[in-house]
């Protein structure tokens, strides 16, 4: 796959110091927890697990560029690490995992990250591949038509830019210069088919044109690229100058989900090659060099994310799985 | 008391709604300009603007889906799809997403979203403009599906379809839009969803229907009433939920059993209705259930003849009246 | 005779029919080097290739309405659904295009294609990975819909829906795929559509049903039958067309029926086979037609307590039964 | 609008003189039994009528491109030209304007125009848009397994474009090099909506890029410009190149249909520009420029057209309703 060069406009604030070592926590932690949440699958304390694994900086790159609490974010399946940076628990989301009682989004009724959280403004319905593309047009308009310079972000991957909610979503977002911005997550496959057999592109960027938006393509594991090009499309959108496509090529480390087996279809070379991506070390080493992390301070963020995802563990290893009497509640309001 | 039509109805319906909330939009194919290809919305966008009035592309889905996400963020839409055949992109966004929002949200999400679409035949539409589709709606939980048969019941309906917190699949049938007129009140009224109506009350033999053929059912049943049958006709108006209540009272008067829809008869409404009697009511029943409905053909053919032949009329019913009245 | 899994009956049936016919192809999501997310293809890519084994983009419609124009062109395509629960975008070109496509021509076009998926639940799959389906598609006509529930009727029936000239929809109950163990014959053989099975006969209470549930109320009825009452197992196998006779021959011969489905109550196939009784057996029942069916919300939860709750097993029918029994 | 000269590459081959003459036969016989079908519905007889008025060169253009018999043409509604071109006779298109007995694609079970004929590999399934578009991708599929050289040529409005299936169908398309020609008719309408609520850009041609397979516009009132860049689009999916979009830019003469009242939405002046730009005037005077309508030609051209109309009218005036004996058939095989 080729990787195209982050374009990224001028005149967008790079993030702070304090704000980027924020940043490295929220990674540091949301790999620590999508290891854990691995290890409880393998020992059949979580029924299935998609892992954030080499999307960590897109997804946290991203949310950082926004405002969490008055923007809309419609996400899918990985977005482990939007969740983390929007401040849910890793408690809390492992009582997803683990499909236990208190699960703040949908009372476990749902696959873990499912559900919603409306003081977050987060909404993710569904596992069906791309239903949320409209969805979060259909917010932006919500939020244009209250004039309230609100954005929604949506996120997905390659594989939903290929059904027809996407292309119907992004003309429409196009045509009333709705405040939406279309992050896509290419990792280059969706689950075994690989981007070659998805479409005969590099990438959903050059989309763009046939919408009459802007598109940008930017390295998925660089978390500035990725905080520059939200940036700048959230000032577009708040400006009223209407979407902006963000492809973020990002890399899956691991199978599609628990349930998969990557030998079947994924080369070891493409999956080494994937590796040295690694958007946790490629920050870790950036911050280092800027003299971000000094003394032990690194150690002490890993250490305090492990004491932290243990903690979460125990709780909810203890925690029961709801009770089914209500479970035939809130069908009809 | 003002006489209208049904569109006349449905149209005052959404202007009074659209008034009194900002927070009700409508969404869909030729709604603007062109007031709607029934003219529903004749004159919205001048008192509206094109901000509430918004016409889309040609992209059900998407309808569906936007209307979905707008009512999520607090605002109310109400999606027009044009014709109910070109109903089937949304089903992905309104069976698979809206009508699961709540429940898979443990509520904390709602969708105040109406879509409306005319649908049936009897109006020369064949094939593609004379579709039946209340049947796969109304399969799910989540989902309301209202029918109206008359100018009252339309307006009514579709107030409290636009002020529910549900999403509501609000389906008019095309035929009465012109052809149906009725009383409708001055002042301001609603009809309340999941609530039959006894369109005509009756003793001898009950005669379950929606839509348009509340109509022929009125019609067989005072036919059939001067041949010395008393036939109670009930108008379901509400498809999800059905009101047991009504139905089982009728019932348990009459032991006898009609139902009557234009859609196909194989896993129709029909085929419910008659099996909630079956076990409900079934020490009452005093003759089998019996159920009219469209033919097994994939809808109704464009040909005068075919398509009449497809139709249920009058005739048909009231002869249906008769056979179990003999039973 | 070999024992295999629903699984291998399937993926065998389709390789004898690929070997046997150059037109069968088969397109879906990862169906390829993955071999299908529950391996129903594995192998499939090496032994005939990539032409006639096609990974397709994620999206779900134009794999259907693909599938459809190469059936009118000539082929025989099976179109993998991944899940059921993404099925809803195929509708538009499945019910409003395929299914009409030869009423709308004269019978010029046919649709020999099969649009295969598995369905629902007890695997953990929360709302979205256990829904079935079958009664939206089976109140289509024009569509066949068939639901197997043995290794055996799955091949026989797969292989006769491949070889028929109309749009079938295949739906596997993925929780059969590997529990579900049965003989089936190593030479050729096909099961027929529309043709129901007694998969226990009984005297006294009849039982119908389809899918996982035949296997539970199998068990039921035989634990009811030690309890004295001989309990009759209809396994429907073809939703549509439904067998008739052999519904409505058992029915005389008990006068009791509990219908038994995993999808929901409301406008299910249940409420169809009971319309179908109570319109034409009603003289020989001696009790109300019970219907035992997934409880009314939109679909199975995630939390293994809470799909207990959802779900229907060989407790829930024997108590039903014995309900029915004792009436 | 913004109308974009044709494109066309090099190479191929244009119409013969004969050719062009019979495309204006072919022309000029449309616009009669269009205008005939109009006095029909408002006398009554036909219930329901969608015009070619305007888009004949673009469907003449295209059909004469192609070899029927071989390829494989999937239409819609306002496809009369493209019957007219395929060889059905006035007289079985007007027993579907006025639902007669005898009437061949459909049996008079469905609107005029709609359902099949397997001798010219002519599907019209339905009235519900875009839904063609697929299924000409699938039937390109089937000819392309088989290794047969024949194209499928797919006709849609601007309408269509939105419609998440023609997204779908055309990435499939241009994954597997399918050989299908996209013909757009662009009239600017989508019934009542102007393309400018219906996409951002002037034309879908822009989104050729997105799918990575070639496009052209051409001015679909210029019949030479539609048979080119059908041929070269021909030559390319024989040649396993894959598909094209071919975007003609027409113009609709008329109301949407004959249920619709165009002056709802539709200003004089556009309509009256639009009137400028009739096709089958146009070809009149190349055809009389390069002398290839000498003497009274033109005018036997149109009696001819006229009297067979007459014809057929007489014909289906007397034909009879299809009995409904039978109206229950063909539901399954
Ligand atoms: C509509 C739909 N079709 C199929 C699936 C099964 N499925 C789940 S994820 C997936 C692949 C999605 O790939 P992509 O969008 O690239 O996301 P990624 O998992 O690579 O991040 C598929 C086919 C689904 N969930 N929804
Ligand atoms: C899926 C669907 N939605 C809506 C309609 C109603 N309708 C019929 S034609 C049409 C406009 C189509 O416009 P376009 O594709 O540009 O074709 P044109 O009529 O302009 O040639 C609409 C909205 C339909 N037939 N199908
Ligand atoms: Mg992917
Ligand atoms: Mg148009």
């Amino acid at each position: 796959m080729k990787k195209t060069p982050p374009v990224v406009g001028a005149g967008v604030t790079r993030p702070s110091d304090d704000k980027l070592v924020q940043m490295y926590r929220e990674m540091v932690l949301c790999r620590a927890l999508d290891e854990r949440v691995w290890m409880l699958n393998r020992q059949g304390k979580a029924a299935i697990v998609a892992s954030a694994q080499g999307h960590e900086a897109a997804q946290i790159g991203s949310v950082q560029a926004l405002q969490v609490g008055k923007d809309h974010f419609y996400i899918y399946y990985r977005d482990l690490a939007v969740l983390i940076s929007l401040g849910l628990t890793p408690t809390e989301i492992m009582l997803g995992f683990t499909a236990k009682a208190g699960e703040p989004l949908a009372g476990a009724r749902q696959f873990p990250t499912h559900g919603a959280s409306k003081t977050l403004n987060l909404v993710n319905l569904s596992n069906v591949v791309g239903t949320q593309i409209p969805q979060a047009v259909g917010s932006a308009l919500a939020s244009k038509m209250r004039g309230e310079d609100a954005v929604t972000i949506v996120y997905f991957g390659d594989g939903a830019s290929s059904v027809g909610d996407c292309h119907e979503a992004m003309n429409f977002a196009a045509i009333h210069k709705l405040p939406v911005i279309f992050l896509c997550e290419n990792n280059g496959y969706a689950i075994s088919v690989p981007l070659s057999k998805q479409m005969a592109v590099d990438g959903i960027v050059s989309r763009a044109d046939g919408y009459g938006i802007p598109g940008v393509v930017v390295d998925g594991t660089d978390i500035m690229a990725v905080y520059e090009a939200t940036s700048e499309a959230a000032t577009r959108a708040r400006d009223g100058r209407g979407p902006t496509i963000v492809e973020t090529m990002v890399e899956r480390y691991l199978p599609h989900t628990s349930d998969d087996d990557d030998s079947l279809y994924r080369e070891q070379e493409d999956l080494e090659e994937a590796r040295k991506r690694d958007p946790v070390r490629i920050l870790q080493e950036q911050l280092i060099g800027a003299g971000l992390l000094p003394g032990d301070t690194d150690s002490v963020i890993r250490n305090e994310a492990k004491r932290v995802i243990n903690e979460a563990t125990d709780y909810v290893d203890a925690a029961p799985y709801p009770e089914a009497t209500d479970f035939l509640d809130h069908v009809y309001s | 008391m003002t006489v209208q039509t049904v569109i006349e109805a449905v149209r005052d319906g959404m202007q009074e709604e659209m008034r009194r909330d900002q927070s009700v939009f409508i969404m869909g194919e030729d709604i603007g300009a062109r007031g709607g290809v029934f003219l529903a919305t004749d004159g919205f966008v001048g008192e509206f603007g094109e901000d509430r009035v918004i016409d889309t592309p040609l992209a059900e889905s998407s309808i569906a889906g936007i209307a979905l996400g707008a009512a999520m963020n607090g605002m109310r839409p109400i999606a027009e799809i044009e014709f109910a055949d070109f109903i089937w992109p949304t089903v992905n966004q309104i069976v698979g997403e809206a009508a699961r929002a709540r429940y898979g949200t443990l509520g904390q999400m709602c969708v105040p979203m109406v879509l409306r679409a005319p649908q049936g035949g009897g109006v020369r539409g064949g094939l593609y403009h004379s579709q039946s589709v209340e049947a796969i709606f109304a399969h799910t939980p989540g989902l309301k599906v209202v029918t109206p048969s008359t100018p009252y019941d339309a307006k009514g309906l579709l107030k409290s379809a636009i002020r529910d917190d549900d999403p509501v699949v609000f389906l008019e049938y095309k035929r009465t839009y012109r052809l149906v007129r009725g009383e409708v009140p001055d002042e301001e009224y609603t009809v309340p969803l999941g609530v039959a109506d006894v369109k005509l009350p009756g003793d001898d033999i009950t005669v379950i229907t929606y839509g348009l053929m509340v109509h022929h059912c009125i019609e067989a049943a005072r036919i059939i009433g001067n041949e010395g049958v008393s036939v109670e006709v009930i108008d379901l108006r509400t498809i999800r939920p059905l009101d047991n209540d009504v139905i089982l009272a009728s019932v348990e008067k009459t032991g006898k059993v009609l139902i009557v829809h234009e859609d196909t008869k194989l896993l129709g409404v029909g085929g419910e209705v008659s099996a909630i009697i079956a076990e409900h009511a079934f020490d009452y029943l005093d003759a089998p259930i019996v159920r009219l409905a469209g033919p097994e053909i994939p809808a109704m053919p464009f040909s005068p003849t075919l398509e009449a032949a497809f139709l249920i009329d009058t005739e048909k019913v009231s002869a249906a009246i008769r056979n179990l009245a003999r039973y």
